[in-house]
C-alpha cells in the first residue's frame, strides 16, 4: 500500500486507486449462484466425456459479488464521458444520449426475445424495425434502408459490396475507387476490403472536393466515388451535385459516408445529392450512447437501383404481418448474423420518436449554430483550417503555434486540465496538426463559453508558460503514458507471473 | 426540446456574436436545389411517457420467447445475466464515453478492455486477444482474411459445412471480391464432426486455414487437435470458432488444441439475446501473428511518474493510421459489450463459468433423454454435444408446428438450413431451462409425434 | 473559469467541478416534456381562479435534460459510499447492497402500486409483507411483527408507544426509562417523545450493563428499560437475562434496540433474552441501502403481551386471501400514512430470499469474525475501549494518543487520504473519543488488512509527522470545512443574491 | 456466498490471527441459554434468476393499478417519473452512502440536500427548510410538536377534520402521551373548507397552532391567509400541510398565505408509488424557528482554501447531541427520496412544475364534467380543487363496487373515512389520465348508475 502524500489539487474529485481485478480475490471465492439443480442426476462423464474437458479456467478472477461492484465503479470514475462533460470529438457526434432510450432497449419483450423467435410471435419487433427503416429513408431520402451492418465501417463495407455487386451484374467489373485525401481511414479499408483499388482524390485548398479533380480521376475503371458530406473538415461540399452527375454519367455510383448526417437532417437529403448508398452511424446523429467503443450500428441507405443488392435477410409486409425473407437472389449475402444490433435500433427509433420530423430539423440547425459560434470566438487566436462556412463541426490546424514548439497534441492533453475532453485531432490527414471540434446541439452556449475560454486561456499559455502545456495533463489519473514503449514492448493481457 | 438547451434567446445571442440574423444565414451556402424546406415527414415528437407506452406496446407483441416454452439456441443462447452485468454497462461514464483517444482520461475503459483482452486469451487459450469485433460471424470472416494475411500466397479455406450456417454466409460476403481467396465447405461424417477423409483430400499448399465451429451447428464437439495436426501437417492454420462461449467453460481450450486463430460469440457471456445483436466478437491468436491481427489493442505502459496506465497500442495495422493496406476497417467495435462480458467473467469466475457449463451439458442432456421418450426420436448423431443437439423426429415440420400452436418453440427445422437433414430439430437448453419445463416439452413431443 | 493549477495528485481521481444548480440554466429552458394534451380546453381561470395562483416559481432552475445528468453525474463522484470503498461506520453497518434488490423494488407490479388500491388486487404485495412478517418473527424470536415504522428511531418511537398503551391498559402510567449511558441518541429523544423521563444507567468500565446497576434504578415507576445487544461497544450484553428478568419482576417491559441485530442473527434471538419489543434497522442488518441518509425502514417485533397494541392496519389472513385490517381497538393508531415504506422492505425480503436461514446466520458469524480480527489486528497499537470480547463491532478510545494533541477526529480526516471512509467517532459517548468500527461480513480479508495498515501507518505518522494529522484530509474534493462558521452564519439555502 | 467474500481458507487464516479454534469460539462468552443451534427456520437461499422469479410473480398479482382504469389520489398520487430521476437514484455513490457525517467524501450528498432544501424553501414560500422527513404525515406531527415548542405554554392544537384522515391519526398517535398537548378537531362548512366559525370559536389563547390541508382531503384550495390571519390574531401558528407538493406548482405558497411552518408530502415529485412507502417529508419554516426544527440541516461554508463546501449544521437540535431534549427523534431520514425529489424538480423546473401542475387541473376538471353525465352525480363541494374532488354518488358504494368488476377503480368510497359523508366518491385524475381514460370510465359511470 502506498502511502499517500501531501498533495492538495484543485478541483473535486475522487482518489480511489483500483488493481486489475486479478490482484483481488481468494482462491474459491465466488461471487455467483446458479438456480437450484432439480434435474436427475447423470454423471458429467457419460455426458461428457472427460478427455474433451479443459483444467480449470487458471488466470480467472475469483471475487465476490461487492468486490466486482466496486471494482468497475471505481474504473468508471476514471473516465471522462458525454455524461460528465463536454467531449467534443469531431467526426464523433458526442451527444447527449437520452436515458429513456436504455430503458426502453432493456424491455422484456425486446432484450430477451431469441432472434430465431417464429416471426408470427415476434410482429412487435418487427413492426419496429420497418417503422425505423421507413424513419431512415424519410430522414436521408434514400428508397430502401438495411438495418444489419454493426457499424458505420461494416454500413461502408456492405455499400461497397453492394456497389461491386451492381457492377457486376452489369458485367462490368470496375477496379477503382475515388476517395478524397480528407476521408475517413475506415473508406479506404472498406473499399480494399471488397477488392477495390484505392484512388485518392486531392482536395482543394478550401478543403473542397472540386468537380475538376474529381473529373481527372474519373474514367470507366471507376466504380464508385466515396465522399463525406458534409466533409470532414464540416463543410458541405459545394459541387456534390456536379460531381455526383459527372460519375453517373461515366456508370460510376456515388457511396456517401453519413457519419456527419447531423448536419444534415432537415436541411437537406443526401438522396438528392446524387447519392446511392449512404450509411448511417446511428450511435452518432441518433443519440445512441458510443460506449467506449461500441456497439454501434451502421445501417445503409440505398436508391433502388441497389436494393435488390441489399444483404438477407429483408423484412417484408403483407396484409398486416411482417416476415423476414430470404429471397433477394441478387443479394450479396449476410454481414453478420441474425438482423444486425437491435438494442441499438431501439434506441435509435426511440430517439426519433421523442424529436419527431421538427425536432431533428432543430437538432440539425442548432449543431450548425454551435459549430459556427464555436468557430468564431476561436477564429481569431486558432487559424481556421479553411475559411468556408462550416456546417457542425470545425477544423483548426497548428500553423500558428507551429513555431512555439508546442503542438496539438500539447493542447489536447491541456484541455483535460480544464476539465473538458479533447478535441478529434491529427484528423483529417489533410490539415496539419487537425483540432477538429464537434460540440453538438446538446451542448448549452454557457458551456461552449467555457470550453473557448479555455482554450484561448491556453492560447495564451503557449506564449506565457510552454513548458505547461508540454507536460500537461496534471489533474487526471495518470499523466502522459509511455506510447512507445506500450508499443515496443507489447504488453496485451495480465498474466500471474505480471501480477505481482 | 428537453435535449437541446437552447433558448431564443440564446440563439439570438450566438447570432449576434456570429453577426447572422438568422440560423437559416448559416446554411445559405448550401445549393438552393438541395435545401429542403418541407420539412421531414415523420410525426411530432413525443414526450417521455409517451415514447415509453409505444415501445412498451411493442415490446409486448412478442410471446413465447421465454425459456419456459422455447427451446431455441443455433447461435443465439438464453443465460442468466446477473444484475451486476446491467448495474456497470448502465454507468454513465463507460456507457457515455468513446473510444479510449486520451489514455489520460480513459482508464476506465482502458483498463477494462485489458482485463478483458487477458480473460478472452485465457478462455480460448491463446496468447492474445483483441478489444473486440461485432460478433462471432464477423469474426470468423475476420479470422478468415487474416489467415490469408499471414499466408498470402495461399488461396483457399476450408470451412466446415456444419460451421454456422449465418457464419459461412457472412465468410462468403466478406471474401466475394476479396482478392485470391476462396471457400472450400467441407461436409461432415456420420458422427456429425468434419468429415476427416474430405479434409485430408482438400489440405494442400493452396490452404491457407481450416475454420471449424467448436461446438459446430449441431452442438458437436469437433476434434479440433485432429483437424489443426492436419493443418499444421498441410502449412495451414487453424481457426477454431465458437458460437456459445459457455462452452468453453468446460470444453478444452482451442488454443491447446492447436488452433492458431481463435473466435467466439460472446453473447452467452451476460449480454442479453435482444433480438440477435448487439453481440460480442471475441478474438484471440498466438501473440507472433498480432501484427496481422484486427480490431483495437489495448497495452500496459506507465506515465510520467512510473504509474501503471493502459493506452491503445500498436494502432498502425488500423484503418485510421493503415488506412486501405489496415488489417480490416473495423473502427467503432463492441466495447460496452466487452465490459459486460468482463464483468460477466468477474461474477462467474473460475469456478462458476465451469459450473455453468456443466450445468448447460446436464440440462441439454436431460433433455435429449425426455424427448427421446417420444416415438421415433433418436438422436441424429452419435457424439458428445454441449448444449444443443439434433434430433430426429418423424415429420418434424408438423410436430414443430403443432407444438407452436401448444406455444413451445421446439427449437428450429434443420431442414431450413441444411436441406439434406430432413426430419430433423436441433434443440438446446441451458440452466434456464427447468426440470418442469423440460419435461413438459416431453410430454409434448410425445402427444405431437403421433 | 478558474485556472487549473499544476498539482500532480497521488492515486487516480477525476477533477470536476460543479457549481449548484441554480448557476447553470437559461431563462426558458426545459428538461421535461409533457404527453399531448387531448383533453378539450376549458380555461384555466374557470376552473382555478387566477387570485388562488403564485406567481412563477423563481428561484427554479431551467435546465435541459442533459445538464440535469452531468450535474447529478458529477456530484456522486464526490461520495464516497460503500459501493466504493470500505464504509466501517460503526453502528451503521454499512455491508455490500445486493443490486439485484434494486431491480426488484422497481417491479412495474410493486413500484407502481397505489396504496388504496383494493386487498384483491394487491394480494401479491400483501403476501410479500406478511412473509416478510414470518422471517423477522423468526429471526427474531419475537412473536408479531409491525411493518409501518419508516426507521429506527420511528420503530423505537413506536415500541415506547407500544409500552405506554400495555401500561396505561393495566392503569398504570409508570413514569420513568431507564436507559444506559451508551445508547444511542434516538433512544432517549424517542423516549422523551412519549413522555417518559429518561433515567440514565451507568455503565461499567468494561462497557457492560450490569443487573446490580439497573436494580438500583428499578422501581415500580418504571415503565421500561431501553437496552441495545450486542450494546453501542459491540459486546454482548452478559447479564441481560438477570436484566430483562428483573424488570419483568417489576413489572417493567424491555425495549431492545435492534440495530446490531446483525450480530445476532441465527446466533442468538432477542425473544429469548426477554425483548418484549425490538426494532429492527432493515438498512442495517437486512442491507438495503442508506441513500445517504434514508430511506430505512424500522419494523418493530413484539411479544404476544403487545400485540394487541401495534399500529393499524395490520395484515389479516383468512381463506388464502389477505387484507389489511384496522380494527384493533388497542391499537396505538398510525406512525405514518399507509403501510411503511414497502420499497425498502421489499429490498429486505429479496435479501432473506437470497440468503436464506444459513446464509443469515454465516452472515452473522462473519461480521463477528471481521470485527474481532481488526480489532486484534488494532489492538497493540490503538487502546481497546474495553477488554471484553466483542461481536460485531470493536471500539476503540483516544487514550494512547491524548498526549499527542492529536484527536479522533484528526485519524478520521487521515484515513480519508487512505481511501477509507471513517469509522463512527465520538461515540459511544462513554468513551472518551470512541473510534468505533463494523467492518461487516462483506468485506474481504485484504480490505481489512488494508485498512488496518492505514491505521496502524497513520498511528506511526502520529508520532512522526502529527501536523500532517491535524490538516488532512489532502486528496479529498474539499478540505476540513468550517463547521463553526456553517453555524454561526447559517446559509441553508441559496438565493438569487447569493448566486452570483 | 456470492455477498460474502471469505472462503475456508481465509476463515482459517483470520482465525490463525486471532488465535481461536473456529468461529465458534469467537461467540462462546453468550450465556449458554441463549446460544441458538437450531438455525433459523427459513427457507434455503436462493440463486438471482430464483429470486427475480419469485417477486416477478408477486409483482404480477397486481392488477388495475395502472391510471387508464385507476382513479384513485387520497394521499398517494400516479404521476410521471423521468427516467433520469431513476438512473440518478441508482447512482451507487448515491444509494450507498449513509448520511454525510464526513463532509470531505460526502460533497455529493450534501450538495443535493441543500439543492433540495432550496428547492423546498422555495415551493413552501418559506426561508428554510429540512434535509427531509419520512413523509407527509409524520412531517405534519413533528410540526404539530414544533409548534408546541415554539409557545409551549400553549395546549392546543386545532387540526382540520378535513385534513388526510391518516395525517390526522398520525398526528394523534404522536401527541398521544406527549405532555400538555391536545388536539381539537375542526369541521368543514358547506364550502368543503374550514368551518372558520369553528375556528373562531375554538382559537384562543390556549391554542398553539392551526394545522390545515392545502388542498384537503376533498382537494379543496383551503384559505390559508384567512386562517393565518386569524390565527395571527390569536397569538397561534399557522401550519399548512399539503399531501400533493404538485400543487404548489400553481397554488400560492403557504409561506407567501402566512402559513408559519409548512409540510407536504414530496412523493408526486420523482417518487414511485410502491405501494405507499417510501414518500418524503417537505418541511419548512420561517427562519426564526430554525432552532425548533426537527431534522438535519446542511448548511453552506467554507474548506480551508476558502472553496465553497457543505457540511452538516446546526445539529446541536438533534438527538445525537441534545438526547432526550432534542427537537426530534429522527435520525435516518429519507434522503435518496430527497434526491429524486432534487431531479425531479430540476428537470421540471420553472415552467414545468407550473404546467403539470396545470394539466392536473385541466384532467382532473374534466374529468368531474365528463362523470357529472352520469344521472344524479353531483360535486359535493361547490370549491375549486385541484385534482381530485369528491362527488356524490347516488348509492355510491354500489356503483363503486359495479364499476371495479368492470376493472375500473372510481376512487374510493369517502364514507370509509367519513361517517358523515354518504354516497361519496373521492376521484382524481393526474397527467397520465388520458381523455380516453377520463371518458371511458364516464361512460362505465353512466352505465352504473342506473
Ligand atoms: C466520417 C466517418 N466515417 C466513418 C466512420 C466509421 O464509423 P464506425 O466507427 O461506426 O465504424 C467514422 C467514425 O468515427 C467517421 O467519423
Ligand atoms: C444503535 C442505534 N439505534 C438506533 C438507530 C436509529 O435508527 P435510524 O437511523 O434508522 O432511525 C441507530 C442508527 O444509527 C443506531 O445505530
Amino acid at each position: 500500500m502506498k502511502t499517500p502524500t501531501r498533495t492538495p489539487g484543485p478541483g473535486k474529485r475522487t482518489m480511489l486507486n483500483e488493481p486489475l481485478i486479478s490482484a483481488r480475490g481468494s482462491v474459491g471465492r465466488v461471487g455467483y449462484a446458479l438456480p437450484r439443480d432439480d434435474i436427475p442426476e447423470r454423471g458429467q462423464a457419460r455426458d461428457l466425456p472427460v478427455e474433451l474437458c479443459r483444467e480449470a479456467l487458471d488466470d480467472f478472477p475469483e471475487v465476490s459479488e461487492g468486490e466486482v461492484v466496486r471494482h468497475f465503479t471505481r474504473l468508471s470514475q476514471w473516465n471522462m464521458s458525454a455524461a460528465t462533460t463536454l467531449y467534443p470529438l469531431g467526426s464523433c457526434t458526442m451527444k447527449y444520449n437520452p436515458v429513456v432510450n436504455e430503458y426502453m432497449a432493456r424491455l422484456p419483450g425486446l432484450a430477451q426475445l431469441h432472434p430465431l423467435t417464429p416471426d408470427d410471435q415476434a410482429q412487435g419487433a418487427l413492426m419496429l424495425l420497418a417503422e425505423l427503416e421507413r424513419c431512415l429513408a424519410e430522414i436521408s431520402g434514400m428508397d430502401a434502408i438495411s438495418l444489419q451492418p454493426a457499424a458505420g465501417a461494416q454500413g461502408e463495407l456492405t455499400g461497397m459490396k453492394l456497389i461491386r455487386a451492381y457492377h457486376q451484374d452489369r458485367g462490368t467489373a470496375r477496379k477503382k475507387v475515388l476517395i478524397p485525401a480528407s476521408a475517413h481511414g475506415t473508406n479506404p479499408a472498406s473499399a480494399a476490403l471488397c477488392g477495390y483499388d484505392v484512388v485518392q482524390v486531392a482536395t482543394g485548398s478550401d478543403g473542397m472536393l472540386s468537380a475538376d479533380a474529381v473529373a481527372t480521376c474519373t474514367d470507366t475503371e471507376v466504380a464508385a466515388l466515396m465522399v463525406t458530406n458534409p466533409n470532414t473538415l464540416g463543410l458541405f461540399e459545394r459541387e456534390i451535385l456536379q460531381i455526383t452527375d459527372m460519375l453517373h454519367q461515366h456508370g460510376a455510383l456515388v457511396y456517401m459516408d453519413g457519419a456527419n448526417l447531423n448536419a444534415l437532417m432537415g436541411v437537406a437529403k443526401p438522396g438528392h445529392m446524387g447519392a446511392d448508398v449512404i450509411q448511417f452511424n446511428l450511435h452518432k446523429t441518433f443519440s445512441t450512447p458510443h460506449g467506449g467503443g461500441g456497439p454501434g450500428a451502421g445501417p445503409v441507405g440505398v436508391k433502388n437501383i441497389l436494393a435488390p443488392y441489399l444483404p438477407i435477410p429483408r423484412i417484408a409486409h403483407k396484409n398486416d404481418t411482417y416476415t423476414w425473407s430470404d429471397t433477394a437472389p441478387k443479394s450479396i449475402g449476410r454481414v453478420r448474423s441474425f438482423y444486425g444490433n437491435f438494442g441499438i435500433l431501439v434506441r435509435a427509433y426511440a430517439y426519433i420518436l421523442a424529436m419527431g420530423g421538427d425536432g431533428l430539423t432543430h437538432a440539425t440547425r442548432m449543431a450548425i449554430l454551435n459549430a459556427n459560434y464555436l468557430r468564431k470566438r476561436l477564429e481569431s487566436v486558432y487559424t481556421l483550417a479553411t475559411h468556408e462556412p462550416c456546417m457542425h463541426e470545425c477544423v483548426f490546424s497548428d500553423r500558428s503555434f507551429q513555431q512555439t514548439g508546442i503542438k496539438t497534441l500539447d493542447i489536447a492533453k491541456r484541455l483535460l486540465d480544464y476539465g473538458f475532453y479533447a478535441p478529434t485531432i491529427y484528423f483529417p490527414l489533410v490539415v496539419s496538426g487537425a483540432l477538429m471540434i464537434e460540440p453538438t446541439e446538446t451542448e448549452t452556449k454557457e458551456t461552449l463559453d467555457e470550453f473557448a475560454d479555455a482554450l484561448l486561456a491556453i492560447a495564451q499559455e503557449i506564449t506565457d508558460q510552454p513548458d505547461l502545456l508540454k507536460q500537461a495533463p496534471f489533474t487526471t489519473p495518470v499523466s502522459r503514458l509511455d506510447e512507445t514503449r506500450a508499443a515496443r514492448r507489447p504488453v496485451l493481457r495480465w498474466s500471474r507471473s505480471s501480477d505481482s | 426540446m428537453r435535449y437541446i438547451p437552447h433558448t431564443e434567446h440564446d440563439i439570438q445571442a450566438m447570432l449576434a456574436v456570429l453577426g447572422a440574423d438568422s440560423v437559416e444565414d448559416l446554411i445559405r451556402h448550401l445549393p438552393e436545389a438541395l435545401r429542403q424546406n418541407a420539412g421531414l415527414d415523420l410525426a411530432p415528437g413525443l414526450a417521455e411517457p409517451e415514447i415509453i407506452q409505444r415501445l412498451t406496446a411493442f415490446a409486448e407483441q412478442q410471446t413465447g420467447y421465454s425459456p419456459e416454452r422455447s427451446f431455441l439456441g443455433a447461435g443465439a443462447y438464453p443465460h442468466l445475466v446477473p444484475v451486476v452485468v446491467d448495474q456497470m454497462v448502465q454507468r454513465a461514464e463507460f456507457a457515455t464515453a468513446y473510444t479510449p483517444y486520451q489514455p489520460e482520461v480513459s482508464q476506465g475503459t482502458l483498463q477494462v478492455i485489458f482485463e478483458f483482452q487477458s480473460l478472452v486469451a485465457s478462455l480460448l487459450g491463446l496468447e492474445v486477444a483483441n478489444a473486440s469485433m461485432y460478433d462471432g460471424a464477423s469474426a470468423s470472416a475476420e479470422a478468415v482474411l487474416m489467415a490469408k494475411r499471414i499466408l498470402p500466397k495461399r488461396s483457399r479455406i476450408l470451412v466446415a459445412r456444419s460451421l454456422q450456417p449465418q457464419y459461412r454466409q457472412v465468410i462468403q460476403t466478406y471474401l466475394d471480391g476479396f482478392p485470391g481467396l476462396s471457400l472450400v465447405e467441407l461436409g461432415w461424417d456420420e458422427t456429425g464432426r468434419l468429415d476427416q477423409e474430405a479434409l485430408a483430400q482438400h489440405l494442400d499448399e493452396r490452404v491457407c486455414g481450416v475454420a471449424v465451429g467448436y461446438p459446430n451447428v449441431f452442438g458437436v464437439i469437433e476434434d479440433i487437435a485432429a483437424i489443426s495436426r492436419s493443418a499444421q501437417d498441410a502449412g495451414a492454420l487453424t481457426l477454431s470458432v465458437t458460437p456459445e462461449s459457455v462452452a468453453l467453460g468446460i470444453l478444452k481450450s482451442p488454443g491447446e488444441l492447436g488452433a492458431d486463430i481463435a473466435v467466439a460469440e460472446g453473447q452467452s457471456l451476460g449480454i442479453p439475446l435482444s433480438y440477435g445483436g448487439p453481440g460480442l466478437g471475441l478474438f484471440a491468436c498466438r501473440s507472433r501473428y498480432v501484427r496481422n491481427m484486427p480490431g483495437r489493442l489495448v497495452g500496459e505502459t506507465v506515465d510520467q511518474e512510473g504509474r501503471s496506465g493502459f493506452v491503445l497500442t500498436l494502432a498502425t495495422r488500423e484503418q485510421h493510421i493503415r488506412r486501405e493496406r489496415a488489417t480490416s476497417n473495423i473502427c467503432t467495435n463492441h466495447g460496452l459489450c466487452a465490459l459486460a462480458a468482463t464483468v460477466f467473467l468477474c461474477l462467474l469466475g473460475k469456478q462458476g463459468l465451469r459450473e455453468l457449463a456443466l450445468r448447460n451439458v446436464k440440462s441439454s442432456h436431460y433433455l435429449a433423454e425426455v424427448l427421446q421418450q417420444a416415438a421415433g426420436v433418436q438422436p441424429r448423431f452419435p457424439s458428445p454435444f454441449f448444449n444443443e443437439c439434433v434430433l430426429t423426429v418423424p415429420r418434424a415440420r408438423r410436430v414443430w408446428a403443432r407444438l407452436k400452436e401448444q406455444g413451445v418453440i421446439a427449437g428450429i427445422v434443420l431442414e431450413d438450413w441444411y436441406a439434406d437433414l430432413r426430419d430433423c430439430l436441433l434443440v438446446c437448453a441451458t440452466e434456464l431451462h427447468t426440470r418442469e419445463a423440460i419435461e413438459r416439452f416431453g410430454q409434448q413431443l410425445r402427444q405431437a409425434v403421433v
